[in-house]
């Protein structure tokens, strides 16, 4: 890490994002472990990938913003990317936990049987 | 540092070493897949570990070493070239054969 | 302030990365497995992106790109392998 | 007259017969007797410079002077004995084969190959170079099996060719090497000085070792216990190829060499002890079982065995004349035991039958041969005026010279003195067993079939031969023994009187013997039924037994390694490397170089953690495969983290690209195989795999952790200081790729394309009859492309087409470049194939892959040879600065167009794998090419 | 700077790249192409032998960049042997191809060519890191042309040969990190001088890693215990593609020679001594098990995979003595054995074509066809592959028992290699009066193809011919190893400004 | 279908694709000289002829304005519902009440309905498994299923609606 000649305030905010962005990442990770069944998992890694990385990204695109003197818009083009494609991945996992007969938890409604 | 990417190396190659040495090329592959990543990160560290400098001309006062980086990306490539190859010919050779067994005669196979 | 904190949010991620992986390791199905890799991948991004201010050159941004342009290409295979049987047909 | 000549001559005629295929016996003898007759005649025409003890003629043409192998060749007496020998015997005998062969076709490989013997055996005892004589030692080896198999369609034959090569050039073998220490040891191959280095060789240090070697191939050749077994089995060749190489001359070339070295070698105690014990053994154990044969060749080989015993024992003994009395027995062995060799192969043609027991009384079919055979017979057993009787007295007077050491001097008379006997004994039997002892029975020829008379000619000539040397023993003795005997002794010998010789006391020897032969022939019944009880051995069942028993043993132990196993191939590698480097690594003192470890960063730690969690879950896991593979990918991702946070940003893109993609791969091959596989390793396997694992991973980590911490010079400061000088980039390590070490990409991407070429040509036709896996696709969610995948793909191949673009225009400056942009296009073309289908995306898009393979390969290539037009070496790069109105200044650099190179042949080479090994999961098969 | 220097690796680079980018092209075509770049390489082998036969080094700068920073090729008396003896093999294998062979898989022509660069450029490369790279070139062309004409032994022995290779590959690199790691140089110049002077603490590890090495190459020279995988490779393999095979092991003795006498042959204790007190025992019993394979082969084709082993055993042997005399010797055997077994390779396939039964099985028994001609054949092959006379077998055993006889230990070697020679001759006189002798003629013989009968024959004679001319031959031989010896002169002519300043420090 | 060399339809294929590949160029390269515009333009240009075979369908994006206001309001609600899945994540298990249920569509658009499957699937609480073609249904599933009409008419209201209005 080379300069911190950075404005008290603007470290507040990356820090703040910093650390909100890997507690939400946190959680869904702890929700992938936790979690009773397949179908309830798939939510977890919804959160890293959308608040968890993006708040993270955020941090960065403020720091490297102020580092270059201008604004650094590559990592917009992260979350751009990680939002058209996460969304696949949960659908092809969902689909195949489907193809593969897996059970939900006791008590999930309207489980598919066909 | 150097202990902990030297024991890490370590682990990367015993498992890979063990692997290669069980019975089925499936096996066999994910063990040499281990060992080459352990290879590569030895060869990378034959350049020394340098946290925070790439190789980059006007990044750092001290780049890293960018020889050992080289070569491991040729490693890299011709490591993917290689089990690209062999997972494929293990695939031939399982289907022709019957079985993926690399341990001796089988009875089961005829090489005709 | 953002040297002591950066650390702090890399083991946080580095943390639920070994949560990951200890889903990848119970399972219990394949698909659980998957999911978790594909987490995995995810939270490695923000490692990466971490790394990237910790460093300071911004010399890893292509790195986290590719993998949140090309990271879900592996996940596809693996569920495309359990739904079909196949990959490419 | 170069004596070349004289080996030529045959050795040239030899491809007379051979054109000749076809042709009667008849003509082929007589073509091949002319060049036998000119080298004859040639031979003849030294005889009086040699008989006037003349100077040694040496003759010398450079071949392999850096080895000492010069073609070189020497006349001296003992050289023109055997020589005369060779050629006139060889002259008879293709008289002679001219009416054994009469009426058979196809005889011309005979001639041929007897022609080729004599020239093989004239080179023996011409050549003044030992090395030259070798190259002509091992051909009559290879001459005498080839003429023992003669008659392919016996498996006797075969077995017996087969058996006499391997003990002759197996001597051959040993006999090179002897020779080798000898030349080493006298400095020279040439016989003139290694005959005059006499001295210095019997001191030599390996003089023992040298000794062996020699005789081990002296002995092999001439028959000599425990090697005489070859010769009774050599005779399932024609009666011609008995005579002429198994009794007149090929088994002489063991005694021709130990009498040449004889100066050399000679006179020493394992000398004496080495020859002479042989010799007596050979001698008796030959005369012995000789006696007992019932078959008439079987006889007279094993005749033959004792007599070259006999003459070997007289080449040992050491005393003053004993060499003469083994040339001059040498000599008269070849004059009566070729003609009875003939004798025998005649009453063979004319009764159908060898077995003495049913041949009787055939005195009165052929009264002729009787009497030749007769006379060669009398010879044989030593009888007064024959010339055996002179020999055989010169060998008893010799054994009593004997005066050390003290065994011998006892020994020595009694046991030639029972062997004399025996040879008299045998004598009389092939001569009156023959043709006399009653009437023939049941011979498979009735009436025998007898021969013209002219047909006995050659027999009649050496028996006059013979008759002439029992008479006129002193002038073959100074004409042809004398200029021998001089040269075999390398000193003036003063002229001696054969008629003189000995006194009463070896006459009186003589007279046991053949008292004692006569008597033992008359008590013959009793005897005979005594040996039939004893247990038959036959020597080349028991070589057959022996040989099939080495090969089966041979394949057990080759099996024991060589079984097939993969596994038990890595052990042995991995045991090495444990074994060779461990051994090294005792000597190191220090494993810590000096450097500071280094300080640790939580994120590391947990990294490492879980890259070592991993890739122990890849061991635990391994049985399952999907597991094991999520789990490799886990290894992979972190491998590309631990490049990223040791600054190298161009190793992490590139092992991120591979790892997706090495996942497909493994994603697509994994359908064709079980999903998991069976526990098969017991508990130690795995205790012993784990321990030499754990032994190299310690040695990784003991090596890792020694250079870590040890101080560097490297050359790559030259590299930092000339990357953008120099080569026009900021980014060092892709500036290595593509111009300080652009040969190594080049070689990278050639190993790329010809993986790919490679996996192209051998899926191209595999059949996969059944999938292992069984697929269900009726499931409800089973759609072969969800709509949802399909889109994004297309969504992301444009995209990944633009990142692809950015990646491979900056890597020359940051971190990036054609390997890197190669893959991403790759995988996002590959990602079409798994929304689309194979069939689908090929449609849509440019499917030559292998031309684009070879185009990616020519461009890099051209960019390297673009350097020759201005007169630069292969590879060497040029950049610049080019300026363009609106868009201002930017810099190009050929490095660009060699990346452009690396890029195609990437793409080219990852789509050219993918497709093919698609196209096998494609319900239509094979078929089609794709790519 | 000699431009031709770099064309025996470029030309069939070239070719083969050419040879994809046409794929489409008529077959004839792929084939002419083929034909005349490895008619090229010849000329070029033999150039180099020529301009090599000086006694100087011709040092090419890839990229026109200094040793030891860019990467070097060095065109020395060993080298350019290599060359010229690759080049003549070559095109013997692509004739014997042409007669059909070549089309019963794709892409035959192209990974020849590849497979011949691969080779050329690990003879003439002067960077450690570099010639890893080329044994992977032409380790993958070996693979894919191993492969070549499909078949279930040929998928089980390739797999085989290519798992353990990559494993041989993982240790070369790891060796290759040892070394930069420790002297921070590639250049195998620059290494020797770096090695000698390597502070005492590093001498073990470099030591290790040179051991390493000797794994590496001894994998692909076949020594034991390294060399299960190849009986059952090389007997699988299509018959060009084994002839073309014998001298694939000869890479890894190429190797060892190279970096055992220049890399790790100076300072006051050489390293290499460890070495060549490994290889001396380990060669005895290569060479012996060559004996017993030999002996105990149930195919023609698995004996010329034991003669392979046979020959590695004694070229490795002689080698570990590292005189000058013992060098030149065996470099003519290795000529010699390379040819030889190249040959076998060809005529098992012949002969085996013409069995009415088992191919090259010793086991079957059957009649065969043109058994005279064919059987006068063999028997000329097989005497030129025991060694006897007057073939060049002869003339390099006479060379080796002379050079082995100056040392101490020689006499094993000896004992050894004349009693492999028995094995063999008792061997293939075994298989010649079985297949020639036994069984007659065939009632019906199968068309004799004189294309590849003549190749054979001449490949014999050319045997024969090396010996008969070896004079000039073993000349040139004693002077590479003389050359080989001295590493000095090499170190001279890559690094010279280096050389310089070390003459003058030292008196 | 082939589509001439001469046409627009051939050197042009999707204008605004192009734009939008452009800019994503100049952010990726983070630099916004006059040689990037041009570079980034003729890249957005090339890269939809290259890999229009892929594409063929006619572009239906006609107003990028309420695509942007679409884009907001989905940010709110991932931030929104992130909290939300987060206690619930945090609580016991046993509070969850999990479910599926089919969401009808009206949307016959591929692209249309990826986004809103897409949408779906980002808004933590809730992952789309499946598109039936057939009934133009999909399949969800809900972290936390109270109320399944409630749940459709949101998604109806939220999303499909301007999606509707951007696609038409
Ligand atoms: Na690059
Ligand atoms: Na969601």
């Amino acid at each position: 890490m080379t300069s911190i000649d950075m404005p008290w305030t603007l470290q507040l905010v990356i820090v703040g994002f910093l650390l909100f962005g890997a507690l939400v990442a946190l959680i869904g990770s702890w929700g992938l472990a936790k979690l009773p069944d397949i179908y309830t998992r798939l939510h977890g890694p919804t959160k890293a990938s959308t608040l968890g990385v993006g708040c993270t990204l955020i941090g960065s695109l403020l720091y490297f913003s102020h580092q270059q003197g201008g604004v650094s818009f590559q990592e917009a083009l992260v979350t751009i990317f990680l939002f058209a494609t996460a969304p696949v991945s949960a659908h092809m996992m969902g689909k195949a936990a489907l193809r593969r007969r897996l059970k939900g938890v006791p008590g999930t409604r309207n489980m598919p049987d066909r | 540092m150097a202990l902990l990417y030297a024991i890490t190396l370590g682990v990367l190659t015993t498992c890979g070493v063990y692997l290669l040495l069980r019975a089925r090329t499936f096996t066999v592959i994910l063990g040499l897949t281990l060992l080459s990543h352990a290879v590569n990160l030895y060869l990378f560290a034959s350049g020394r570990l340098v946290s925070s400098a790439p190789a980059i001309i006007g990044l750092s006062e001290q780049p890293a070493d960018p020889l050992p980086q080289a070569l491991v990306l040729t490693a890299i490539v011709i490591g993917f070239a290689m089990t690209a190859f062999v997972v494929v010919l293990a695939l031939k050779a399982a289907v022709e054969l019957r079985n993926d067994h690399v341990d001796g005669e089988n009875p089961d196979e005829d090489l005709a | 302030m953002i040297a002591t904190i950066v650390p702090i949010a890399m083991a946080l991620f580095a943390v639920a990365a070994l949560l990951n992986l200890y889903r990848l390791a119970i399972g219990p199905d394949i698909v659980d497995r998957i999911l978790a890799l594909d987490t995995l991948m995810i939270n490695s991004i923000a490692l990466i992106v971490l790394s990237n201010i910790w460093m300071g050159f911004g010399m890893l941004f292509e790195l986290a790109l590719l993998i949140a342009l090309m990271g879900f290409v592996s996940t596809v295979a693996m569920s495309k392998y359990l739904l079909r049987g196949d990959v490419i047909e | 007259m170069p004596l070349a000549l004289i080996i030529l001559l045959p050795l040239t005629g030899a491809c007379l017969p051979a054109l000749m295929q076809g042709r009667s016996s008849r003509l082929l003898a007589s073509v091949s007797a002319i060049p036998a007759l000119l080298s004859l005649l040639m031979l003849l025409s030294w005889l009086p410079h040699v008989a006037s003890g003349g100077d040694t003629i040496v003759q010398q043409l450079t071949w392999l002077p850096s080895l000492g192998l010069n073609v070189a060749f020497r006349l001296d007496g003992l050289g023109l004995l055997f020589a005369l020998l060779i050629t006139g015997i060889g002259c008879l005998i293709l008289l002679y084969a001219r009416y054994y062969f009469e009426g058979e076709d196809s005889v011309a490989r005979f001639f041929t190959l007897t022609l080729l013997f004599m020239s093989a055996m004239l080179g023996i005892v011409l050549s003044e170079n030992l090395l030259f004589m070798l190259v002509f030692w091992e051909l009559t080896s290879l001459v005498s099996f080839l003429l023992i198999g003669y008659n392919t369609d016996r498996q006797a034959a075969r077995l017996g060719a087969r058996m006499s090569l391997v003990i002759t050039a197996g001597g051959g073998l040993a006999l090179l090497g002897g020779v080798v220490l000898l030349g080493q040891a006298a400095g020279s191959y040439e016989l003139s000085a290694v005959l005059a280095a006499g001295d210095r060789i019997r001191a030599h240090e390996h003089y023992g070792l040298m000794l062996n070697l020699i005789l081990l191939g002296a002995f092999t050749k001439s028959a000599q216990f425990p090697f005489h077994l070859w010769l009774p089995h050599a005779m399932s060749a024609p009666t011609p190829v008995s005579a002429y190489l198994h009794s007149a001359t090929m088994v002489k070339a063991g005694l021709f060499l130990v009498a040449r070295l004889h100066p050399a070698l000679g006179d020493t105690s394992a000398w004496f002890h080495l020859v002479t014990l042989t010799g007596m053994v050979t001698l008796m154990l030959g005369a012995f079982v000789a006696m007992f044969m019932h078959d008439m060749k079987g006889l007279l080989a094993y005749s033959t065995v004792s007599h070259l015993g006999l003459i070997m024992l007289l080449l040992g003994l050491g005393t003053p004349m004993a060499l003469a009395a083994a040339l001059f027995h040498l000599l008269c062995h070849a004059l009566f035991k070729a003609p009875l060799f003939m004798m025998a192969g005649y009453v063979e043609h004319a009764t159908g039958t060898r077995d003495m027991r049913r041949i009787n009384g055939m005195w009165r079919f052929m009264p002729a041969m009787m009497v030749l055979s007769g006379i060669s017979a009398a010879a044989m057993a030593g009888l007064p005026l024959m010339s055996g009787y002179l020999s055989k007295k010169m060998l008893f007077t010799e054994s009593l010279q004997v005066s050390t050491p003290d065994w011998a001097v006892v020994v020595i008379p009694l046991w030639v003195t029972l062997a004399g006997l025996f040879s008299v004994a045998y004598s009389i039997r092939i001569f009156h067993n023959v043709f006399f002892n009653g009437r023939p029975i049941d011979l498979p020829v009735w009436p025998p079939h007898v021969t013209g008379s002219a047909a006995l000619s050659p027999i009649a000539l050496l028996a006059v031969a013979t008759l002439l040397v029992g008479l006129a023993p002193q002038q073959a003795y100074t004409t042809l023994i004398q200029p021998a005997f001089t040269a075999a002794r390398q000193a003036l010998v003063a002229p001696y009187d054969v008629s003189t010789l000995g006194g009463n006391v070896p006459m009186a020897m003589s007279l046991i013997a053949l008292a004692g032969g006569a008597l033992f022939y008359r008590t013959r019944d009793p005897l005979f039924r005594f040996h039939a009880r004893l247990p038959e051995v036959d020597a080349k069942e028991i070589f057959d037994w022996v040989m099939r028993r080495t090969i089966a043993l041979s394949q057990r132990r080759v099996f024991q390694l060589e079984n097939g196993s993969l596994q038990r191939y890595l052990t042995f590698i991995v045991i090495t490397v444990v074994l060779l480097v461990g051994l090294e690594l005792v000597a190191v003192t220090h494993w810590h170089g000096g450097l500071p470890l280094g300080p640790l960063d939580p994120l590391t730690v947990m990294s490492a953690l879980l890259l070592c969690l991993a890739a122990i879950g890849v061991v635990v896991f391994h049985h399952y495969r999907l597991p094991a593979l999520l789990l490799l990918g886990v290894t992979g991702l972190f491998v590309t983290l631990a490049f990223a946070r040791f600054s190298a940003p161009d190793l992490a893109l590139t092992q991120l690209m591979v790892e997706v993609m090495a996942v497909v791969i493994m994603m697509l091959a994994l359908s064709f195989l079980p999903q998991t596989s069976p526990r098969e390793s017991t508990r130690t396997r795995m205790g012993r795999d784990l321990a030499i694992a754990g032994l190299i991973g310690s040695g990784v980590t003991a090596f890792s952790f020694a250079i870590l911490t040890r101080p560097q010079q490297t050359i790559s400061d030259f590299f930092l200081a000339n990357s953008v000088p120099g080569g026009g980039g900021t980014n060092v390590v892709n500036v290595i790729l593509v111009d300080f070490r652009g040969f190594d990409t080049l070689g990278e991407i050639t190993v790329l394309g010809i993986a790919a070429v490679a996996v192209f040509a051998f899926t191209r036709d595999l059949q996969l009859k059944e999938r292992v896996v069984d697929t269900q696709p009726g499931h409800w969610v089973a759609e072969p492309h969800p709509i949802m995948l399909s889109t994004v793909a297309r969504l992301v191949l444009p995209i990944a087409l633009l990142v692809s673009a950015y990646i491979f225009l900056r890597g020359h400056n940051l971190p990036g470049g054609g390997f890197i942009a190669g893959l991403i296009t790759a995988v996002a073309l590959t990602l079409q194939y798994m929304a689309g289908g194979l069939v689908w995306a090929q449609q849509r898009m440019l499917t030559a892959f292998r031309p684009l393979i070879g185009a990616g390969l020519l461009i890099a290539v051209a960019t390297g040879l673009g350097s020759w037009l201005f007169g630069y070496p292969f590879l060497t790069s040029a950049h610049g600065h080019v300026t363009l109105p609106l868009i201002g200044e930017f810099e190009l650099a050929t490095a660009m167009l060699f990346d452009l190179g690396v890029y195609a042949t990437v793409v080219g080479s990852t789509l050219l794998i993918l497709a093919n090994l698609g196209k096998l999961m494609t319900v239509a098969g094979p078929g089609k090419e794709i790519g | 700077m000699n431009h031709a220097l770099i064309l025996p690796i470029l030309l069939p680079l070239i070719t083969g790249a050419g040879q994809l980018l046409f794929y489409q092209a008529p077959f004839a075509l792929q084939r002419l192409l083929g034909f005349a770049s490895t008619f090229w390489l010849v000329l070029l082998g033999i150039w180099c032998l020529q301009v090599a036969g000086n006694g100087e080094h011709l040092v090419y700068h890839a990229g026109d960049w200094p040793a030891p920073f860019g990467i070097v090729l060095i065109l020395d008396r060993l080298s350019a042997v290599m060359l010229a003896l690759t080049a003549v093999l070559g095109f013997c294998c692509l004739l014997y191809a042409s007669n059909g062979g070549d089309q019963r898989g794709a892409h035959f022509h192209a990974l020849f060519q590849f497979q011949l660069a691969g080779l050329n450029g690990a003879f003439l490369t002067g960077d450690l890191f570099n010639l890893f790279v080329f044994f992977e070139i032409l380790l993958i062309a070996s693979y894919a042309l191993l492969l070549h004409g499909g078949g279930r032994a040929r998928s089980r022995a390739g797999l085989h040969y290519v798992i353990i290779n990559l494993v041989g590959s993982a240790l070369f690199l790891i060796a290759l990190g040892t070394l930069y790691g420790l002297t921070g140089t590639l250049n195998m110049a620059d290494l020797a001088q770096r090695v000698a002077q390597a502070p005492p603490g590093d001498v073990p590890l470099l030591a290790a890693a040179s051991l390493l090495l000797l794994v590496v190459f001894g994998v692909k020279a076949a020594i034991l215990p390294l060399l299960f995988w190849l009986p059952r490779a090389y007997s699988a393999a299509s018959a060009p593609v084994a002839a073309l095979f014998a001298i694939m092991t000869k890479v890894g003795i190429y190797a060892i020679l190279r970096v055992f006498l220049l890399v790790f042959a100076l300072g006051e204790a050489p390293i290499n001594e460890t070495a060549w007190g490994w290889l001396w025992p380990l060669a005895l019993f290569t060479l012996a098990l060559g004996g017993i394979g030999v002996l105990g082969s149930n195919s023609l084709r698995t004996l010329t995979a034991y003669l392979v082993v046979l020959s590695v055993g004694t070229l490795l042997a002689t080698i570990s003595f590292a005189t000058q005399e013992s060098l030149g010797a065996a470099l003519f055997y290795l000529i010699h054995s390379t040819g030889m077994t190249a040959v076998f390779f060809l005529l098992a396939d012949l002969l085996g074509q013409q069995r009415e039964e088992g191919y090259d099985n010793f086991t079957a028994t059957g009649p065969i066809g043109h058994r005279w001609l064919l059987g006068t054949v063999f028997f000329f092959a097989a005497i030129a592959m025991v060694g006897l006379p007057p073939f060049s077998g002869f003339v390099s055993k006479a060379w080796i028992l002379q050079a082995s006889a100056q040392e101490s230990q020689g006499f094993w070697l000896w004992g050894v290699l004349l009693a492999a020679a028995l094995l063999t001759l008792i061997a293939v006189s075994r298989t010649g009066s079985s297949w020639f002798w036994r069984p007659g003629d065939m009632a019906r013989p199968y068309p004799l193809e004189r294309g590849p009968l003549t190749l054979v024959s001449s490949m014999v004679g050319l045997n024969g011919l090396l010996a008969v001319f070896g004079e000039p031959v073993m000349g040139y031989l004693e002077l590479t190893a003389q050359q080989l010896l001295d590493p000095h002169a090499y170190i001279a002519a890559v690094l010279p400004e280096a050389f310089v300043a070390r003459q003058e420090v030292a008196p | 279908m082939t589509i001439s060399r001469r046409s627009r339809q051939y050197w042009l294929p999707r204008p605004l694709f192009s734009l939008f590949l452009a800019l994503l160029w100049l952010l990726m390269v983070n630099d916004f000289s006059m040689a990037h515009v041009l570079l980034g333009l003729a890249l957005g240009v090339a890269i939809p002829v290259v890999t229009h075979a892929f594409w063929p369908e006619e572009a239906k994006i006609k107003r990028p304005l309420p695509l942007l206001r679409y884009l907001l309001v989905l940010l709110l609600d991932i931030l929104r519902s992130n909290l939300v899945v987060a206690l619930r994540i945090l609580r016991p298990a046993r509070h969850l009440r999990p479910g599926f249920f089919v969401y009808p569509l009206t949307l016959d658009d591929d692209f249309a309905i990826t986004i809103l499957a897409s949408t779906i699937s980002l808004t933590p609480g809730t992952v789309s498994l499946h598109y039936d073609s057939e009934a133009n249904t999909l399949l969800v599933h809900a972290l936390h299923l109270e109320d399944e009409a409630e749940a459709i008419a949101s998604i109806r209201e939220r999303y499909e609606i301007p999606l509707e209005e951007i696609f038409r």
